[in-house]
């Protein structure tokens, strides 16, 4: 390392420094990664596009035409009411894409603050909260989940409340061990010297530090949310019929695998399993991208 | 010594306001089921007034602070009340249910852990390269399943199309009695009575079930064992053991391995309460006899007693686990309990 | 005894190939002390490790030669290496505490070698383990064999280093910069140590180093490394008496010594003259009877015990003592980080003492009295670009924007030596000292009257430290301001400042003018740390 | 063959008392495999070959005869003298009125069911000497003798039950609850709440032809997935109760019996709480708009009657029988524009989680149709826990389906549960002044009786004119059968494993 300062290399002009530079460079470097997103922007594009392309109405049934093997016409094949499973799977991409993001969106959210203040305030605050979110681990989550969606009953919105809920604990915990070991950091103390209010430190400062391994726990948890909403829907607490989803398609299709009809669960479970899949070779690769550090 | 028992206790006392936390949502969320178990189990073709007599006689027209103080009061003599379903104390129920559940658990952890361990510690020592990637894609497959799904798959292929695998009907085929109770473990029970064509066929039910919640926690534990070694790996003690000349088994598992293990066991606690969630549906398509689908059954038919022992069972379950956890790490490392940690 | 010829060492990146090392050659004669020094990343490192086949993934030996008594070290089957690591060359690495496996008792790691060399068996393993921490002299060695890293202080387990690296007598002792992270105290036992113990044994040994001082006193012949190649060799006298290479001469100037001034530090053409600076008589800071207790884990931690002194307008003060004395304690809380116990802080006058910490930062003195970080790396946001970070304080403080705001941080970074096209990186993507001339900038941005320096340059080379103390001083000069500068090297204190104050165990045990302090000095804890500190070869051409 | 038959079912077991609070509906096959009656239902053969109860036929299980007396007020049992209780204790008339009056003073559905047959006392029932017990009725009924056949009034071992019996207890709930006391055919070897139950011969049966199967597991596999692998593979012999579709597809591999069961019918509920089910116009739009052959095809793989499409003429008093509706959009949609809501509305269409493999399927069908007639329909998943009371406590469900059999095959009694007011299958809230006679008058009245058959047809016209329950289909009970033989089909929907036997494959 030497003092004297280079002038840009041709290099660094080239690809610069920008946010969009860095994601494609993130995205070369790792094959995988690159496939992760590749597959996020196939399912993103079904779930805007989807229910405007698939060939059937995914709710039009026809009981003269069920449980058809696929073929030409129905390429995934028709469910026991004639439906047209091709089409259903790809309407569900949209209403599978809302139920874990949104259900991440709000543990993030919620995780975020609470771990922040905690972590950063330390003392009573601290311990109340990790008592709290003990007493949260310490239910079996799915069981959890199921008694929550039990309770207020299984629409949609409770759905991801619950998948939210369980998943609220593990952003608590990150965060706050992540503002806990930046609390005393010199860049904290830095900005404290720059003027800056303790909240603001918290929040710009100290907080987006705390992004990057945030990002692989996100990814995780939208695959798990799709998990945990398949989960609920075997139990019979999914959402309402005759709404396509993946995880109810899965779990009633599950009972014809035996009889032979196994594209009913088989084409769900794979989309399900390919967004699950997806979602979590996605982490590494996010993570990278909100980490400047990565930045060459 | 006195030092890790201070801390362990420590531990205990902490413990408690999760458990008085779980009694009390435990017991809210059971009442906010949906669903009048008078009605449940005044049977088919009851008439209002034989309903009122079955809400009296549950205790359940009194206001719901009574309730709660007269629950408290019986769960601090150590009653967790009768599950209405099956007429039977829950606590009983538990006890038989549970290990079950544990046996099934563990066998499906150690199974994930003989496998991810050694499939991290690969791609640990070689990053990067397509072994990496080819264990990231594999263990990650594993867990983008829904158990349920992964399960019915095992059952059709193995036991339907292949016929190797045993008649998925719980714990043993009815050819084999239940081995003399000790533990409640089948293996360890057969074991210890010596009946070992009994324990070959609690083994083989155990294989299916075991093998399909094995896929689900090959993930995280594979990730985690992977991240700590490439850490422990790059630590200045490793330089200082090759330095030294240690040979490399003694250098990766001697020194790199056992300080990897710390992360990887507290990964290992996290996975294993996630597993008990999970069980809840494997056992369904097993037709396990554990607590998970005990829970299910309950919380369907809003047997509020049921679930709330359920629920704090598995408190309690998490709380010991969380506990045994720290006395691995007390045993693994030495600094537990100092500020050096 | 070793041989090293056109060694080249190459690391895959992936920016493609990194040639660390790019071409050394070297002898090394049976008993001798070689000194290897030269600035970070100059490939010292990566030349020991080389030698003993233990580069990271991805390193490898591009060309050339190495034959360690007759055995060709690159060649050589890993089996053979793990004969030759730890009998035949061993090394010692610097922070002593990492490099011991953190949950293995100390006599059993000792034990792991001294078996893999079939030093001992499964039955007098334990004995010969305790001989060997015997022969480190660390008391108790009995007992020390139970004990785990983290019960010893750093100097003792760098003994243990010591002991594992000597336990299975080598031929050839590496010491890759053995005292960083250590006090100047310390590192003077355990340097001593090291010698005797290579003197007794007839070793060869090498010792890695940037401090020039402690090479020439601890070796009997130096090479100078730059970027990956050797620019000079020779005895430590003469190289350093007369140095010939312009980098030599760069080095040797820049390391502060008894006599120096702040611009001898500097190589001879950029040494501009000082402008002159007045020291005003009345006080700008008053510290009373400054105290600070923690509430530790195991009772109360008395950090700061009651510390009295004044820092006038436009003077510089120095801080000095050991680690853990004290130091960052007082600085955080002059600078109003963190509230004192008791005690009064008069600036201008004025006990700011009595604000709280927390809503200090809104206060209008918060412009006045500003800080530079010891860890520069740290002390910037990893997610902020220097402009970013030298920007936040004229937001916050000045109210700064737009146009304007981008104009002053283009002139603060011109003030600092900062180029401008650097301004848009990451600190990840600086230099050390670009990150110090960050923190400088930002530092001075919001015009502050009180500037307190906690070991600004600690992480530093010397060459960038000399160029950083000569911008530290340059600004004094020109925007008036006072300084409280920490540090733990009295060498450097005596460069910048009027007026020290040193500090042991919490206390002030003497303070003075420098010269005073320095040259008489009154406390016998003053006297050693003085003597303490390696001697530095001066120039015979120095200015 | 083995001398040992294994059955699966996908229902737990909760209790081995069904007189207990709480005891579900699988448990009822403890009360007829283990306990026994004083009479029984004799069997007749059904067109398809499959074996199924004789409602008009009465044969003696415990009892060895019995007498009515003129006024039709008492009826006199005698015992048979060779019974005998598992401990070899004789089953005396001390045991008989012990167990009824049991039956009649618990409460809940046992209560209820006695009450049906007119027995509603423990001063009712008396145990004349050992071997003679007499019933006393307050009016005469004809369902009086056919109640003392349903699982209800079994005989329990009075001596070991008052030994078990305490002050708190005095039925002994507790005790029986784990472990039965009777004569039955079967002795429970064991059981495993959730898991299994095993039957053991109890060779001293006195009620009937001794069973040839020594032992018979019942176990529990909650997967229909895999209750299906298990019997296809032929590892268990009996799978009760599965699905239609299952049944439909494992017809050609196994032996599958499925019997429309007796007097129960698959039905659309229009709640007349909700103001527009009581436009009769648009009740009748809605069962023309129900696609019937589609549901009976999915929804219930052709397996059970159809409902629908009958004649407009009633000539007999079968139940369940054909509706003159069938699917007519064209006449659904004169209909609703004819009604005050031409233009449709909204409602929630209800289902119940349990029973969701019929349910759904049907919903979204019903759903789909409605539709196209302007009804929007919001299909509503009710737990399990809660259907109960919202659909017939509350009876809050503006459109739903439901599914009410009645044990005593007459349309009277159907009729009682399903049309009268205030009664618990009544799920719309319908009140027919002229319905609520007529039951009154038919429910007890002898079948044989001239009066009897024109009231019930005028009671089956205005059901239909009404419309509170649109008949879809009468479902069938499934059974797979592999390498096994003997079984027969019971009202009360249990595996009655008394008649089972092993075939050599
Ligand atoms: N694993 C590696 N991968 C890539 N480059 C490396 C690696 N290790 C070292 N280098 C490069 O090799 C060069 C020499 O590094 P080395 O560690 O030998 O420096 P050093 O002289 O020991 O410095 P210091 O005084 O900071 O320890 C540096 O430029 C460094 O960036
Ligand atoms: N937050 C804290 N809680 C408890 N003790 C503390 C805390 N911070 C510092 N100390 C203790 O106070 C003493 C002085 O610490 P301080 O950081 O001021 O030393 P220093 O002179 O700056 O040392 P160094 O040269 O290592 O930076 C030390 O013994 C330290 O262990
Ligand atoms: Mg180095
Ligand atoms: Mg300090």
């Amino acid at each position: 390392m030497s003092d004297t300062t280079l002038p840009p290399t041709v290099a660094e002009r080239k690809t610069g420094s920008g946010a969009l530079a860095h994601t494609i460079y993130v995205l070369r470097e790792n094959p995988v990664t690159a496939l992760s997103f590749a597959m996020f922007a196939f399912f993103i594009g079904s779930a805007l596009l989807g229910p405007a392309l698939v060939p059937y109405d995914p709710l039009q049934t026809n009981a003269a035409n069920a449980l058809q093997a696929p073929s030409w016409s129905h390429w995934f094949g028709t469910d026991n009411l004639g439906r047209d499973v091709f089409s259903r799977v790809i309407v569900a991409t949209r209403l599978d894409l809302i139920i874990s993001v949104s259900a991440v969106a709000l543990s993030f959210v919620i995780g975020s603050v609470l771990g922040a203040v905690a972590g950063y305030r330390g003392g009573w605050l601290d311990v109340v909260l990790n008592r709290f979110l003990d007493t949260i681990m310490a239910f079996p989550l799915f069981v959890l989940a199921m008694g929550i969606v039990a309770a207020l009953g299984n629409s949609i919105s409770n759905i991801i409340l619950a998948t939210a809920i369980i998943n609220i604990p593990f952003y608590a915990r990150l965060v706050r061990a992540e503002v806990n070991i930046r609390r005393e950091a010199g860049f904290t103390l830095a900005a404290k010297l720059a003027g800056n209010s303790d909240t603001r430190v918290l929040a710009f400062h100290i907080f987006p530090n705390a992004l990057p391994p945030m990002m692989v726990q996100v990814s995780l948890n939208l695959g798990w949310a799709i998990l945990n909403a398949a989960g609920l829907s075997f139990i019979g607490l999914g959402v309402r019929p005759p709404t396509p989803e993946w995880g109810i398609m899965v779990a009633e299709g599950a009972n014809f695998i035996v009889s032979g009809e196994w594209w009913l669960a088989l084409f769900p479970g794979l989309w399900l399993m390919l967004a699950v899949f997806t979602f979590n070779l996605m982490g590494d690769g996010l993570r990278d991208i909100v980490d400047p550090r990565r930045r060459t | 010594m006195a030092r890790r028992s201070s801390a362990t206790l420590n531990r205990i006392l902490q413990a408690i306001p999760v458990l008085i936390g779980v009694v009390v949502i435990s017991f809210i969320l059971t009442r906010a089921l949906p669903g009048d178990p008078a009605v449940q189990f005044a049977g088919a073709a009851a008439t209002p007034e034989s309903i009122e007599e079955v809400r009296r006689s549950l205790g359940l027209d009194k206001p719901l602070p009574e309730q709660f103080l007269i629950y408290v009061g019986d769960l601090l003599q150590g009653d967790l009340g009768q599950s209405v379903s099956t007429g039977r104390p829950v606590a009983t129920e538990l006890a038989s249910r549970l290990p079950a559940s544990l046996e099934l658990t563990l066998s499906a952890l150690i199974l994930s852990c003989l496998i991810a361990v050694p499939l991290g510690v690969l791609a640990a020592t070689r990053p990067g390269t397509w072994i990496d990637q080819l264990c990231r894609i594999l263990v990650t497959a594993g867990v983008s399943l829904p158990t349920f799904f992964t399960g019915i798959v095992l059952i059709y292929v193995f036991y339907y199309l292949l016929g190797i695998a045993p008649s998925p009907l719980g714990r043993l085929d009815f050819v084999y009695l239940d081995p003399p109770r000790i533990t409640g473990f089948f293996l360890i029970d057969a074991a210890i009575a010596g009946d070992w064509e009994t324990w070959f066929g609690a083994l083989k039910q155990l294989v299916l079930p075991a093998t399909t919640l094995a896929l689900f926690t090959l993930a995280p534990i594979a990730r985690m064992t992977r991240a700590a070694m490439l850490s422990a790996l790059a630590a200045d003690y490793v330089r200082t053991a090759r330095a030294a000349g240690l040979g490399p088994g003694m250098v990766l598992y001697g020194y790199a391995f056992r300080n990897a293990l710390l992360p990887v066991v507290t990964t290992l606690g996290m996975v294993f309460s996630f597993v008990l969630g999970a069980n809840v549906l494997v056992e369904k398509v097993f037709a396990w006899p554990g607590i998970g689908s005990y829970a299910v059954e309950a919380l369907v038919v809003s047997d509020y007693a049921a679930v709330q022992g359920f629920v704090l069972a598995m408190a309690l379950l998490f709380v010991i686990l969380n506990l045994l956890i720290d006395l691995s790490y007390s045993l693994i490392d030495p600094r537990f309990g100092t500020s050096s940690k | 005894m070793l041989t090293i010829k056109d060694l080249k060492v190459a690391f895959k990146t992936r920016r493609g190939d990194v040639q660390a090392v790019k071409g050394i050659s070297f002898d090394l004669a049976k008993g001798e002390r070689l000194g290897i020094v030269g600035e970070s990343g100059s490939g010292k490192s990566v030349t020991s490790y080389a030698l003993m086949r233990i580069l990271d993934a991805g390193g490898r030996i591009k060309s050339g030669e190495a034959v360690y008594d007759g055995i060709d070290l690159k060649q050589a089957a890993e089996r053979d290496m793990r004969e030759i690591r730890g009998r035949e060359i061993s090394m010692i690495f610097q922070n002593p505490r990492a490099a011991l496996n953190p949950i293995r008792k100390v006599g059993h790691q000792l034990e792991d070698v001294l078996r893999q060399h079939g030093r001992a068996t499964r039955q007098n393993a334990k004995a010969k383990a305790i001989e060997a921490l015997e022969a480190v002299k660390i008391n108790e060695a009995a007992e020390r064999y139970e004990a785990y890293p983290f019960e010893l202080s750093g100097g003792m387990c760098q003994r243990v280093v010591i002991a594992i690296a000597l336990a299975c007598d080598p031929k050839l002792l590496i010491a890759d910069e053995p005292t960083t992270g250590l006090d100047i105290t310390t590192q003077k036992a355990v340097m001593d140590l090291v010698d005797d113990l290579v003197r007794a044994r007839e070793m060869s040994s090498i010792l890695i180093t940037h401090d020039l001082g402690l090479a020439s006193e601890y070796c009997d012949r130096i090479v100078v490394m730059k970027d990956g190649v050797i620019v000079e060799e020779g005895r430590p006298a003469d190289l350093f008496s007369n140095p010939r290479h312009a980098y030599t001469r760069k080095l040797v100037d820049a390391t502060p010594r008894r006599g120096a001034s702040i611009r001898s530090l500097l190589p001879e053409d950029q040494r501009a003259p000082l402008a002159a600076r007045t020291i005003g008589n009345s006080p700008m800071m008053e510290v009373v009877n400054l105290t600070k207790t923690y509430q530790g884990k195991s009772g109360p931690v008395y950090a700061v015990k009651g510390i009295s002194f004044t820092i006038r307008e436009g003077e510089s003060v120095g801080l000095v003592g050991e680690s853990g004395c004290g130091k960052s304690t007082t600085s955080s809380m002059i600078v109003r980080l963190l509230d004192p116990t008791s005690g009064h802080l008069l600036f201008r006058g004025e006990d700011i003492a009595k604000l709280p910490s927390e809503n200090f930062s809104r206060h209008p003195l918060r412009q006045k009295i500003q800080m530079v970080f010891q860890d520069a790396t740290d002390s910037l946001n990893p997610r902020h670009t220097a402009r970013q970070s030298i920007a936040e304080p004229l937001k916050r403080l000045t109210g700064l924007k737009g146009a304007h705001l981008g104009e002053r941080v283009e002139e603060l970074a011109a003030l600092t030596g900062l180029p401008s096209h650097l301004l848009d990186r990451f600190p990840h993507q600086l230099s050390g000292g670009q990150k110090a001339r960050v923190g400088i900038a930002r530092a001075i941005a919001p015009d502050p009257d009180l500037l307190i320096l906690d070991e600004p340059t600690a992480a530093l080379d010397v060459s960038i430290q000399a160029v950083v103390l000569n911008l530290l001083a340059d600004l004094r000069a020109r925007l008036g301001m006072s300084y409280l500068f920490v540090s733990h090297d009295l060498n450097v204190v005596r460069l910048l400042c009027d007026h020290v104050v040193v500090m042991k165990g919490g206390k002030v045990v003497e303070a003075g003018a420098v010269e005073t302090v320095m040259d008489t000095p009154q406390n016998p804890y003053t006297r050693e740390l003085l003597t303490a500190a390696p001697q530095a070869p001066a120039r015979k051409t120095a200015a | 063959a083995s001398d040992t038959l294994v059955a699966v079912t996908g229902q737990t077991i909760n209790s081995l008392d069904l007189h207990r609070t709480g005891t579900n509906r699988a448990s009822y096959q403890v009360a007829i495999n283990s306990y026994d009656r004083l009479i029984t239902f004799g069997s007749k053969t059904l067109e398809d070959g499959s074996v199924s109860f004789d409602y008009s036929k009465l044969e003696p299980e415990l009892a060895e005869s019995w007498a009515i007396s003129d006024d039709g007020l008492t009826i006199t049992f005698k015992l048979k003298p060779n019974a005998v209780f598992w401990d070899g204790s004789k089953v005396t008339a001390e045991d008989v009125k012990w167990s009824f009056d049991r039956a009649v003073s618990v409460g809940g559905f046992p209560s209820t069911q006695m009450k049906a047959g007119g027995l509603v006392r423990p001063d009712q029932f008396e145990a004349v000497d050992d071997a003679t017990f007499v019933v006393k009725l307050d009016k005469p009924s004809k369902l009086s003798l056919p109640d003392l056949a349903v699982p209800v009034p079994f005989v329990i071992n009075s001596k070991v039950a008052k030994e078990h019996a305490t002050a708190d207890d005095p039925w002994a709930t507790e005790y029986l609850h784990t472990t039965p006391a009777g004569s039955g055919a079967y002795k429970v070897a064991r059981w495993d709440s959730g898991q299994q139950i095993v039957y053991e011969r109890f060779d001293e049966w006195a009620g009937g032809p001794l069973p040839k199967v020594r032992r018979i597991i019942v176990r529990e596999v909650p997967s229909p997935a895999t209750r299906r692998a298990l019997i296809e593979r032929g590892d268990v012999q009996v799978s009760f109760d599965i699905p239609d579709k299952d049944a439909a597809e494992l017809a050609e591999k196994v032996k599958v019996y499925s019997t429309p069961i007796a007097n129960t019918m698959h039905v659309v509920g229009l709640n007349y709480t909700f103001e527009p089910f009581q436009d009769p116009n648009v009740r009748k739009a809605i069962a023309y708009a129900i696609p019937y052959k589609d549901i009976f095809d999915t929804a219930a793989y052709g397996r059970g009657a159809p409902l629908w499409g009958g004649s407009e003429t009633i000539e007999d008093t079968s139940w369940p029988r054909k509706s003159p509706y069938s699917h007519d959009m064209e006449k659904a949609k004169e209909l609703l524009a004819a009604s005050a809501y031409p233009d449709g509305f909204e409602v929630p269409l209800s289902i119940s989680t349990d029973l969701a493999s019929w349910m759904e399927p049907t919903a979204l069908l019903i759903q789909e149709s409605l539709g196209k007639l302007g009804i929007k329909t919001e299909i509503e998943k009710i737990p399990g826990a809660n259907w109960r009371t919202a659909v017939l406590v509350e009876k809050r469900l503006p459109l739903h389906l439901e599914n009410f059999g009645g044990w005593l095959d007459t349309p009277d009694y159907y009729f009682f549960w399903a049309y009268q007011e205030g009664n618990l299958f009544n799920s719309s809230n319908y009140r027919n002044e002229e319905i609520e006679t007529l039951t009154s008058e038919t429910l007890h009245m002898a079948q044989d009786d001239p009066e009897y058959a024109p009231k019930i047809k005028r009671m089956f016209e205005i059901a239909m004119e009404d419309l509170p329950r649109i008949p879809l289909y009468q479902p069938a009970l499934n059974v797979a059968v592999n390498s096994a033989d003997g079984y027969e089909f019971w009202f009360h929907r249990q595996l009655d494993v008394r008649s089972l036997t092993n075939v050599e494959s």
